[in-house]
C-alpha cells in the first residue's frame, strides 16, 4: 500500500506494453509530466501478454485500480497483440461490471510512444476516479 | 532463494533529488533474497559498472537488480556488465525509478516509497529469472531502400559501395525526389541538378542496385535479418526494355494534366516523365487521365512510338523479396495552406509557395528560369517573402520550426536579385535561423550584398490592390507600421510528413510521432535507428532537415545496414515462447493467435504404463517467434510460457508490487 | 412401436455384435427412480441394461476422452445438448471424428427430480416413465399422469437445439424447438444485469460464498478439457486452496473466461452444483457480450470454426474508451 | 522606460495573467497582431508591444497608455496569433486593473453634452457607464 | 423433559442466541444450510440433510493454524487460540451427531487437535429427531436410531405441534435451566407422543442394506476387478467428500507475502487428481481407480479396522443425492456382499 498521508491513497497497477505505452510512460518522465505516485507500472512485451489472471490477482492482493495500456490498434509491434487484448478485455470488463465491480476500477487505454502527456493525464484521471470509489474490498483477499 | 544484489543509481540528482537513496538501500537490504545492496552517483558509468562486477565476485551474487533509468535506455549496458562478471545476461532486472518515479513525483516521501516498491518488484522478478541463451539467426544479405530522393539514393549508393546488393523502390516514375525540384542549394548555390543527377545516374548504372520505380510497398513481414517484403510494381504501360526514351510520345499525347512535379504551374501529358533528367528516362502512362483508359479512344502514343514500347495490357505485378535490412527514406510534403486565408493564397496568382518560386527559378521549370509574375508574365520589382507560414504556429499549423525555410528564403532573395536586376526582396520573419556551417555568412550576403530588407514582423494580411499586392505588417524592432506594395508574395510554408507515412509505418511496424514523422530509437544516441531492429531512417521522413543532414543520415543509415549485413549471423532475442509438453493438451489455441506462424503441431510419443501413447502437442520455432506472448494467454492450462516474461515472473511481480 | 430404451438396446447390441465399436456409452437405471447414470456397455449381451428415461441427463461425451485411448472406436448416445459437446472436443482436437460412432437422440426435455419431489412424496415414488407429452409416475399406492412440461429441468426450458447437431444415425424423428426459448435464454441474465451495482455484487457474493471448491462444474464441463488444469498447479499458484471469497471469485471469473466462446449452454455445471450457484447466468452473460461485440456465435455447432476469443477483426468494437 | 528588478518581479503581471487567463510569456514578438490590427493607427503602444511591456513587468506604463481604450476587441489579432495568446483579453485585464483602482473614473455623466445624451444609442450609454465609470 | 409450541419458536431462538452464537438450518436461494440466526429468519425444520454437515463448525474448510512474522527474529503467533466463542447448534440430525463422535475418534485422539477440542467444548448441540426418513437415508444400517441422538447435549422431538426437549448431558441441563422462562414442563402425554414419533421414525426405511461382516470381507477385495468397472464414471470432483459428515482429510498451504505469512489448513478430497501428487510428479494413485477404491475402502475397511469395527459412514445419504454421476456408497455395499433385504 502506498504511504498514506491523510485520507485514502488508492494503489493503481498499470500493465504497460513495452513498445508503446511503456515508451509513453518514459516520455511522460522525460517531459516531466507529473502523475500521482499511486500508479505502479509492470512492463509486458505486449498488451496481448496480459493474462486476466494477473488482473484478478492484482485486485486480490490489494490493488484498487488496474489499467492495461497498449498500442493503438494497427500500431502493435507484433501486428495483432492488441487486437486479441481488445477482445479479451472487452469481455472481462463487462463480466466484472456484471458481477458488481465498479467499471472505473479496471480500465484499458491505448497510449502510443509519443503520447507522454496522455499517459500522465490518464494516470491522473484514473487515480482520482478510484480515489472517489475508495478501497477495493470486493475482490480483495482476506489473507 | 537466489543470492541477489541491488544497485541503486543517483543519476546525478535526477533520481536522488526526489528519492531518498539511503532509505531505499536500507529497504533493499532486508528484501527476501537480497544479500547485498549498494548505490552510486552514476551506476551506468565505468565506476558504477565496476562496483557491480566487484560485488558479483565478492558476494557470489546470482541475480542483479539495478534501480536506475528506463530499461529501454540501459538494459543492454547492464546486461553486458553482468555478463562480463560471468553471470547470464538475463539474470539482470531493472527497476525504472527515474522516468517512472523520480521525474514524475515531486513529494520525496511517496516517491521513495514507490521506488522501494518498484525495487521490490524487480527483485521478485529477478529471483525467478532463468538463464537465457540467444540463438544464431541467418541473415539475408540484401537491403531494401524505400524512397528514391537524395536520402534513398545516398543510402543505396553507400550500401552498394560496401558490396551488398540493394533494391531501391520509388513511388514516382523517376528517382530524384524533392531535391530534383530545386534549382540551387544553399549555402553554396550549387545547381541542385548538377550535384543530384550524377548520383541518379550512378544509381542506374550500379550493378549492385536494382531500381524499382513506379512501385510501392504492399506488405512487410518477418524480423531483423529476415524481412519478407511484397512490392507492387504499378503498371507503367511502357515496356522498359524497348523504350529508348526519345520522348516523341510525350509531344503527341493530346491530354494535358497539371504537372505534380511543377506543382501545377504548368501542364504535362498523360504519358510523361516528371522532369527532363529523369532516371530512368522512360515515361509512364497516367491511367487516370490517359484517354485510352478513360474513354477507350486515342492510342496515339502507340502509333507513333518508333520502338513499339507502348503496352496497354500491362498489369500491376506483386513481387515478394527477402531482405536483411530496410531503410525508410520517404521524404516530406510541403504543407497545404488551406486554412491560411489571410495570405490570399489560391485567390491571387502572384501569391506563390516557396517551392513554386523555386520552380520559377529552375531553368527546366515553367518559365525556363525567368522570374515572371503568373498574373501578367512580367518580372516583379518588389517581392515579399513571408516566413513561418504554418510553422511555429500552435493555433492552426505545426507547432515546430521547419528548419530549412530561413536559409532557402535567403537563397531566394539572392537569386531574385541576380535574375531580376533592381528587384527588391522584403523578408518578413520572426527569427532568422542559420544553424550550419557558412549559413550565417550566406544570410549576411543576402542583406548586405543583395540589399534584401529583413523586417521582423509576421505579415498579418495580404490585400490584392489593383495589379499589386498590399502587404501589411509591423516592424516589431522599430515599432513602425509597415505597408508595402509588392508585385509578388512568396510564402515559406511548413514541412509536413509525407501523406501515407502513417500507413507505411504500420506496415513496417514502426511508430510515428503526433505529426506522422517516423520515431527514431533515441533522438541523440540512435537517430537513424527505430525501435524495430533492422529498420533504419534517413532524411525528412524522420523530421524536417536540410540536404547536408539528410545525406549525413543516409550514409549513417547505410553504415548501420552494412554493419548488420556484415555480421556472419545474428543473435536472436532469447525471450521467446516455450512449451511444457506435460501440460500441453494439443488444442492448438496458441497456434491460432500466433502472428508469426511460429507454432506448429508435433506428434509426441510417451510411455504410459506398458504401451506407448501418441498425442499431439505444440512446438515453437525459436527463430520465428518474436516473444509477443499472445499464445501464453490463449493457452488455458498455461502450458506455453514466455521466457523472460513467464507466468511465474509476472505473478511474482504483481504480488510484490501490491505489498 | 418399440420404446426409446428398446431402440437404444437394439442399436447398441447391433453395433457391438458386428464389432463396429468395442464400447457403447448410454444410460442405465439404478437403485432410485431419479438415478440414470452413464452405462459402459462392452458386449452385446450387456446392452440390455441400457435405458432412456426422463432422468438420462448426464452428458456421456467427456468419458470419450479416456475411452478413445483404449478403444479403437466408441459408440455414444447423445441428446441435442450432448452432441454439441462432441463438436466441442473435436474443435479442441481432443477427439478424432472417426473414433466415435454417434447415435443421435432428439430430446423433448428431461425431468427435474426436485420439481417431482415437490409434488409427490419422494419415499412413495417407484418409477417415473416418459409417455409422449406426459410423465407416468408409479407410486407405492397407485400411479398418476402429469404433463412433462411442468417438470422440466431449468436447462431444458431454454434449450434451442433439442435435435443432435452431429450424428451418424438418428434413432427417431427430430422434435420441434420449444417456443419462446430465444427470449428465455437471456431472461435471468438480464434480470440480474438490471440490478444496482452494489445489489449485483451482494447477489453474486452470496452465491459464490457457498462455493466449496468441489470443482464438479469444471470436471463435468466438456469445454474444460485440459490435461492439467491451472487451478491444480502449485507454481505459479493460480488459485489458493483456502475457500476465501475473493479467491473463489478469482476461480469463477477465470473459468468463465476460459470457457468464453466455448460454452454451449448445456447447463450441466449449474444442474450438478451442490451449492446451487446459478453458473449458467454467468456463462450466458459472456455469450451475450461475445454476440454483442463480435457478432452472433453459437459454440459447439460447427467443429471447424475457431472460438471467437482466438480470432480478431481489425474493426472490432471495444467495450472501453478507445480514444 | 527602464526595466528594473522590482518591476520585472512585480505581481501585477501575475494579476494580468490571472484575470485574462493568458500566459503573457507565450508571445515571441512575431508582430502579426499589430500587422493586422484595424485601429493600430491611433494606438500609442502597439498590441505586440503591450505584450512585450507586460513580459518585462512595465505594467504601470501600460496603464497610462491610450491603446487600452482604443482596442475594440475585434479578435482579429487573436484569430491569427500563432501562439494562441488572446491579446484582447490581456488588454481587457489591463483595463480592469486600472478601473479597479480608486478614483479611476474616466467618464462623468456631467461631461457628456445633451446632444450626445439624446442621440447616443441607449445600449452604448449603458455599456459605457458600466465599463468606464466604476 | 420440557416443551415449546412450534408457533413460539422465535422466542426460543432469541433466548438461545442470548446464551451464545446460535446456528440453525436456514434456506438461502435453493440450499438449506446452518447459518447464524437473525431476527425473524425462519428456520427450516423439515429438510433432513443440510447442504454442509455440522463438521464445518468444528473442522472449518479454511482455518489458520499458524501465523509468523519476520522481524529481527522469527515470531510465531499461535492462531488457533481464537476458536473459543460459545456456540449453540440447533437442528443437528442423529446421523450428523453420530458423525461427530466418529470425527472425535480422529481429532481427539493423540495428538489432540487443540482448536477442534476447544470448539467441541464450547458448543452445545441440540439434536432434532427425524420424523420420517428420506428415501436415501440408511442410518439404521449403522445402528443409528433416527429418533435418538446419544452424542447430543439436548434432543428435540417434533411432535407435530410442539418441540419436546430432553437434556442428555450436563451442558444440556445447564442450557435447559437457562431456557426455563420460555419452555413449559412436558406432560406424560407428551412423553407418549415422543415415543410414537421415535418408533414411527424407525419404520419408513426404503433402503435396507447391511454392513455385517463387510469390513472383514473387504480385507481381501483390494485387487477385486469390481473396482475397474466402478471408477470409470467418477469425474474426480470433491462433492462427495466435502459433503460427507465423516470425511476429515485436509491439506496445509502457506500464504506468505513479504515479511509475514500464515499456514492455513484447508479441506482436501482424496478424489482430486492432485491429492497424493508428490513433488517431482510421482503420484502413488495415478488413475481414478485407486482414488475411488481408496475412498470406499477407507470408510468400509480401514477405519473400522483402526477404530473397533465402527464404519466411517452414518448413512445420511448426502453422497447418494449429490453425486453428479450417481456413484455412491450404497452401490459398493451391495456389490461387496453386504446382505440385502427389503426392496
Amino acid at each position: 500500500m502506498p504511504v498514506t498521508r491523510e485520507g485514502f491513497e488508492p494503489l493503481i497497477v498499470a500493465f504497460c506494453c513495452n513498445w508503446c505505452s511503456y515508451a509513453g510512460a518514459d516520455l511522460a518522465g522525460t517531459s516531466r509530466q507529473p502523475y500521482p505516485s499511486n500508479v505502479r507500472v509492470i512492463r509486458v512485451p505486449c498488451s496481448g501478454r496480459v493474462n486476466p489472471s494477473f488482473i484478478i490477482r492484482a485486485f486480490q492482493r490489494g490493488a484498487d485500480g488496474v489499467l492495461v495500456a497498449g498500442c493503438h490498434p494497427g500500431d502493435c509491434h507484433y501486428h495483432s497483440g492488441n487486437y486479441h487484448a481488445r477482445r479479451r478485455f472487452t469481455i472481462l470488463k463487462q463480466l466484472l461490471e456484471y458481477l458488481g465491480i465498479e467499471p472505473e476500477r479496471f480500465q484499458v487505454r491505448w497510449i502510443s510512444g509519443s503520447e507522454g502527456a496522455k499517459f500522465s493525464a490518464v494516470m491522473n484521471e484514473l487515480t482520482e476516479n478510484v480515489r472517489k470509489l475508495g478501497q477495493n474490498r470486493k475482490l480483495r483477499d482476506a489473507r | 532463494m537466489k543470492r541477489t544484489g541491488v544497485f541503486i543509481c543517483w543519476c546525478g540528482s535526477n533520481i536522488a533529488a526526489t528519492v531518498d537513496i539511503e532509505l531505499a538501500v536500507a529497504a533493499a537490504k532486508n528484501m527476501p533474497g537480497v544479500v547485498f545492496a549498494d548505490q552510486n552517483k552514476y551506476m551506468c558509468s565505468e565506476i558504477g559498472q565496476e562496483i557491480i562486477k566487484e560485488a558479483i565476485r565478492s558476494h557470489r551474487l546470482e541475480r542483479v537488480v539495478v534501480a536506475s533509468c528506463s530499461p529501454r535506455m540501459h538494459e543492454n549496458t547492464f546486461r553486458k556488465t553482468v555478463a562480463a562478471a560471468g553471470l547470464n545476461p538475463y539474470f539482470l532486472e531493472i527497476a525504472n525509478v527515474r522516468e517512472q518515479c523520480s521525474w514524475v513525483h515531486k513529494d520525496k516521501e511517496t516517491a521513495t516509497a514507490k521506488a522501494i516498491a518498484l525495487i521490490r518488484t524487480a527483485v521478485a522478478k529477478a529471483l525467478r529469472n532463468e538463464a537465457l541463451f540467444a540463438s544464431e539467426l541467418p541473415i539475408e544479405r540484401r537491403a531494401l531502400v524505400i524512397g528514391g530522393g537524395i536520402a534513398g539514393i545516398q543510402a543505396a549508393l553507400d550500401i552498394a559501395d560496401s558490396g551488398f546488393v540493394v533494391d531501391l523502390v520509388e513511388k514516382e516514375p523517376s528517382i530524384g525526389g524533392r531535391m530534383a525540384q530545386l534549382d540551387k542549394t544553399f549555402p553554396t548555390l550549387d545547381c541542385s541538378a548538377c550535384i543530384l543527377t550524377p548520383k541518379m545516374v550512378e544509381v542506374a548504372q550500379s550493378e549492385k542496385i536494382t531500381l524499382f520505380t513506379y512501385a510501392e510497398i504492399e506488405k512487410v513481414e518477418g524480423y531483423v535479418g529476415n524481412f519478407t517484403v511484397t512490392v507492387r510494381n504499378r503498371a507503367r504501360s511502357v515496356d522498359m526494355s524497348k523504350c529508348t526514351g526519345c520522348g516523341d510520345c510525350m509531344l503527341k499525347c493530346p491530354v494535358k494534366v497539371d504537372s505534380e512535379f511543377d506543382l501545377g504551374l504548368v501542364k504535362r501529358r498523360a504519358i510523361y516523365t516528371p522532369f527532363p533528367q529523369a532516371v530512368p528516362n522512360k515515361p509512364a502512362i497516367d491511367r487516370e487521365h490517359c484517354r485510352w483508359f478513360t474513354e477507350n479512344k486515342c492510342r496515339v502514343c502507340e502509333k507513333i512510338c518508333p520502338a513499339g514500347a507502348i503496352d496497354y495490357s500491362q498489369e500491376d505485378e506483386l513481387m515478394t523479396v527477402k531482405y536483411g535490412a530496410i531503410v525508410a527514406a520517404t521524404g516530406f510534403d510541403p504543407k497545404k495552406l488551406g486554412n491560411y486565408g489571410e495570405y490570399a493564397y489560391g485567390k491571387h496568382p502572384d501569391v506563390l509557395t516557396s517551392l513554386e518560386f523555386e520552380r520559377l527559378l529552375n531553368a527546366s521549370g515553367p518559365t525556363a528560369g525567368k522570374i515572371l509574375r503568373p498574373s501578367n508574365g512580367r518580372p516583379p520589382k518588389n517581392v515579399a517573402f513571408i516566413q513561418c507560414v504554418g510553422s511555429r504556429d500552435k493555433a492552426k499549423g505545426n507547432p515546430y520550426c521547419a528548419k530549412v525555410c530561413c536559409m532557402y528564403t535567403a537563397k531566394h532573395a539572392i537569386l531574385l536579385c541576380e535574375k531580376v536586376p533592381g528587384a527588391r526582396p522584403f523578408v518578413f520573419y520572426i527569427d532568422v535561423r542559420t544553424p550550419g556551417k557558412d549559413y550565417e555568412e550566406f544570410y549576411n550576403r543576402a542583406y548586405e550584398e543583395y540589399g534584401a530588407t529583413y523586417i521582423k514582423g509576421n505579415v498579418s494580411k495580404v490585400f490584392p490592390d489593383g495589379d499589386k499586392l498590399l502587404v501589411r505588417s509591423v516592424d516589431a524592432l522599430s515599432g513602425a507600421l509597415v505597408e508595402l506594395e509588392v508585385e509578388m508574395v512568396v510564402l515559406a510554408n511548413s514541412v509536413d510528413a509525407r501523406a501515407g507515412a502513417k500507413e507505411l509505418a504500420q506496415k513496417l511496424s514502426i511508430t510515428t510521432n503526433a505529426f506522422n514523422f517516423f520515431n527514431e530509437a533515441h533522438p541523440k544516441l540512435r537517430p537513424v535507428e527505430t525501435h524495430t531492429a533492422g529498420i533504419f531512417l534517413a532524411g525528412t521522413c524522420q523530421g524536417p532537415k536540410d540536404i547536408p543532414e539528410t545525406v549525413a543520415q543516409a550514409s549513417a543509415a547505410a553504415m548501420k545496414v552494412t554493419a548488420l549485413l556484415g555480421k556472419d549471423s545474428l543473435l536472436s532475442t532469447p525471450t521467446v515462447a516455450e512449451v511444457d509438453e506435460k501440460l500441453c493438451t494439443g488444442d492448438m489455441s496458441c497456434l491460432v493467435v500466433c502472428p508469426y506462424g511460429a507454432i506448429s503441431e508435433k506428434i509426441l510419443e510417451e510411455r504410459r504404463g506398458r504401451e506407448t501413447v501418441r498425442r499431439k502437442v505444440a512446438e515453437v520455432n525459436m527463430v520465428l517467434c518474436q516473444g509477443c506472448g499472445a499464445c501464453t494467454v490463449a493457452c488455458r492450462p498455461g502450458a506455453i510460457n514466455l521466457k523472460g516474461f513467464t507466468n511465474e515472473q509476472i505473478m511474482a511481480e504483481v504480488e510484490a508490487i501490491c505489498l | 412401436m418399440s420404446t426409446a430404451s428398446e431402440k437404444l438396446r437394439a442399436s447398441a447390441a447391433e453395433a457391438l455384435a458386428c464389432g463396429r465399436v468395442s464400447l457403447v456409452l448410454g444410460w442405465r437405471k439404478k437403485d432410485f427412480w431419479w438415478q440414470s447414470p452413464v452405462a459402459f456397455v462392452e458386449a452385446a449381451a450387456e446392452a440390455e441394461q441400457l435405458s432412456f428415461d426422463p432422468f438420462s441427463v448426464y452428458n456421456p461425451v467427456k468419458y470419450l476422452l479416456e475411452a478413445t485411448e483404449c478403444h479403437e472406436k466408441v459408440g455414444v448416445f447423445v441428446k441435442g445438448c450432448d452432441s454439441r459437446g462432441i463438436n466441442r472436443l473435436l474443435q479442441d482436437k481432443r477427439l478424432e471424428r472417426e473414433q466415435v460412432l454417434i447415435f443421435g437422440l432428439p430430446c423433448s426435455g428431461k425431468a427435474d427430480p426436485a420439481k417431482i419431489r415437490a409434488v409427490f412424496p419422494a419415499q412413495k415414488i417407484r418409477e417415473v416413465a416418459q409417455e409422449g407429452e406426459e410423465l407416468l409416475v408409479r407410486l407405492t399406492d397407485g400411479q398418476e399422469r402429469v404433463a412433462a412440461a411442468d417438470f422440466l429441468l431449468e436447462k431444458c426450458l431454454t434449450c434451442r437445439h433439442p435435435n443432435p447437431v452431429v450424428f451418424d444415425e438418428l434413432l427417431w424423428e427430430p422434435v420441434p424447438v420449444r417456443a419462446g426459448v430465444d427470449v428465455s435464454r437471456f431472461a435471468r441474465v438480464n434480470s440480474v444485469a438490471q440490478k444496482e451495482i452494489l445489489e449485483r455484487y451482494t447477489y453474486w457474493a452470496r452465491q459464490f460464498d457457498r462455493c466449496i471448491r468441489c470443482f464438479a462444474c469444471r470436471n463435468t464441463c466438456p469445454a474444460c478439457n485440459c490435461r492439467s488444469c491451472i487451478f491444480d498447479q502449485a507454481e505459479p499458484r493460480w488459485l489458493g486452496k483456502a475457500s476465501d471469497l475473493a479467491d473463489t471469485m478469482n476461480y469463477q471469473i477465470i473459468r468463465a473466461f476460459h470457457v468464453a466462446g466455448r460454452c454451449f449452454e448445456c447447463g450441466e455445471c449449474e444442474r450438478i452444483c451442490p451449492a446451487g450457484i446459478p453458473l449458467q447466468e454467468m456463462n450466458r452473460r459472456l455469450i451475450m457480450d461475445i454476440d454483442k461485440y463480435f457478432g452472433p456465435y453459437e459454440a459447439g455447432l460447427d467443429a471447424g470454426d475457431s472460438p471467437p476469443l482466438g480470432t480478431y477483426r481489425g474493426e472490432d468494437p471495444a467495450g472501453f474508451d478507445e480514444s | 522606460m527602464k526595466v528594473t528588478t522590482d518591476k520585472i518581479n512585480s505581481n501585477l503581471v501575475k494579476e494580468v495573467e490571472e484575470i485574462s487567463g493568458q500566459k503573457v510569456s507565450a508571445c515571441f514578438q512575431c508582430g502579426k497582431c499589430t500587422g493586422g490590427c484595424p485601429v493600430v493607427g491611433s494606438m500609442d503602444i502597439f498590441p505586440h508591444r503591450v505584450l512585450r511591456l507586460a513580459q518585462l513587468g512595465l505594467v504601470e506604463e501600460l496603464l497610462h497608455s491610450r491603446t487600452l481604450w482604443i482596442c475594440a476587441s475585434c479578435q482579429t489579432c487573436d484569430s491569427r496569433c500563432p501562439r494562441d495568446v488572446d491579446i484582447p483579453k490581456v488588454i481587457e485585464a489591463l483595463r480592469l486593473l486600472l478601473l479597479r483602482r480608486k478614483g479611476g473614473n474616466r467618464l462623468h455623466p456631467a461631461s457628456l453634452s445633451a446632444r450626445v445624451l439624446a442621440n447616443a444609442p441607449q445600449q452604448g450609454l449603458v455599456s459605457a457607464f458600466r465599463k468606464y465609470a466604476k | 423433559m420440557k416443551k415449546i409450541a412450534k408457533t413460539k419458536l422465535q422466542e426460543l431462538w432469541r433466548c438461545l442466541s442470548a446464551e451464545g452464537a446460535l446456528y440453525l438450518p436456514v434456506r438461502s436461494d435453493s440450499v438449506v444450510d446452518f447459518a447464524l440466526w437473525q431476527e425473524d429468519v425462519p428456520a427450516d425444520l423439515e429438510t433432513l440433510n443440510t447442504f454442509l454437515p455440522p463438521k464445518k463448525f468444528y473442522y472449518p474448510q479454511t482455518e489458520t493454524v499458524l501465523k509468523y512474522e519476520f522481524g529481527e527474529n522469527l515470531q510465531l503467533l499461535d492462531a488457533s487460540s481464537q476458536a473459543g466463542e460459545k456456540t449453540i447448534l440447533f437442528g443437528v440430525r442423529p446421523c450428523d451427531t453420530a458423525a461427530l463422535s466418529l470425527m472425535d475418534k480422529v481429532y481427539l485422539s493423540e495428538p489432540v487437535d487443540e482448536a477442534y477440542r476447544r470448539r467441541r467444548e464450547n458448543t452445545v448441540i441440540i439434536a432434532l429427531g427425524c420424523r420420517e426418513p428420506e428415501e436415501t437415508c440408511f442410518c439404521q444400517t449403522f445402528d443409528i436410531d433416527p429418533g435418538k441422538a446419544p452424542g447430543a447435549d439436548l434432543l428435540a422431538i417434533d411432535t407435530g405441534t410442539e418441540l419436546v426437549v430432553t437434556a442428555q448431558s450436563l451442558k444440556g441441563e445447564e442450557l435447559l435451566v437457562a431456557l426455563n422462562g420460555v419452555l413449559q414442563e412436558a406432560t406424560s402425554g407428551d412423553e407418549i407422543r415422543v415415543k410414537d414419533v421415535q418408533e414411527q421414525a424407525g419404520e419408513g426405511y426404503l433402503t435396507r442394506v447391511s454392513v455385517h461382516g463387510l469390513a472383514e470381507k473387504l480385507d481381501t477385495c483390494f485387487a477385486s476387478p469390481y473396482w475397474d468397472r466402478l471408477y470409470r464414471r467418477c469425474i474426480a470432483c470433491g462433492t462427495c467428500t466435502y459433503l460427507c459428515p465423516t470425511c476429515h482429510c485436509f491439506d496445509l498451504q502457506e500464504y506468505a507475502a513479504g515479511h509475514s505469512g500464515e499456514r492455513v489448513r484447508c479441506w482436501d478430497a482424496c478424489m482430486f487428481t492432485d491429492f497424493t501428487q508428490m513433488a517431482g510428479g510421482h503420484n502413488p494413485r495415478p488413475t481414478q481407480k485407486e482414488r475411488v477404491r481408496q475412498r470406499f475402502m477407507h470408510k468400509l475397511n480401514y477405519f473400522p479396522r483402526q477404530h473397533g469395527g465402527e464404519y466411517a459412514c452414518v448413512g445420511c445419504g448426502r453422497c447418494v443425492r449429490q453425486c453428479p454421476v450417481n456413484l455412491d456408497i450404497l452401490e459398493v455395499i451391495r456389490e461387496m456382499g453386504g446382505a440385502v433385504d427389503g426392496q
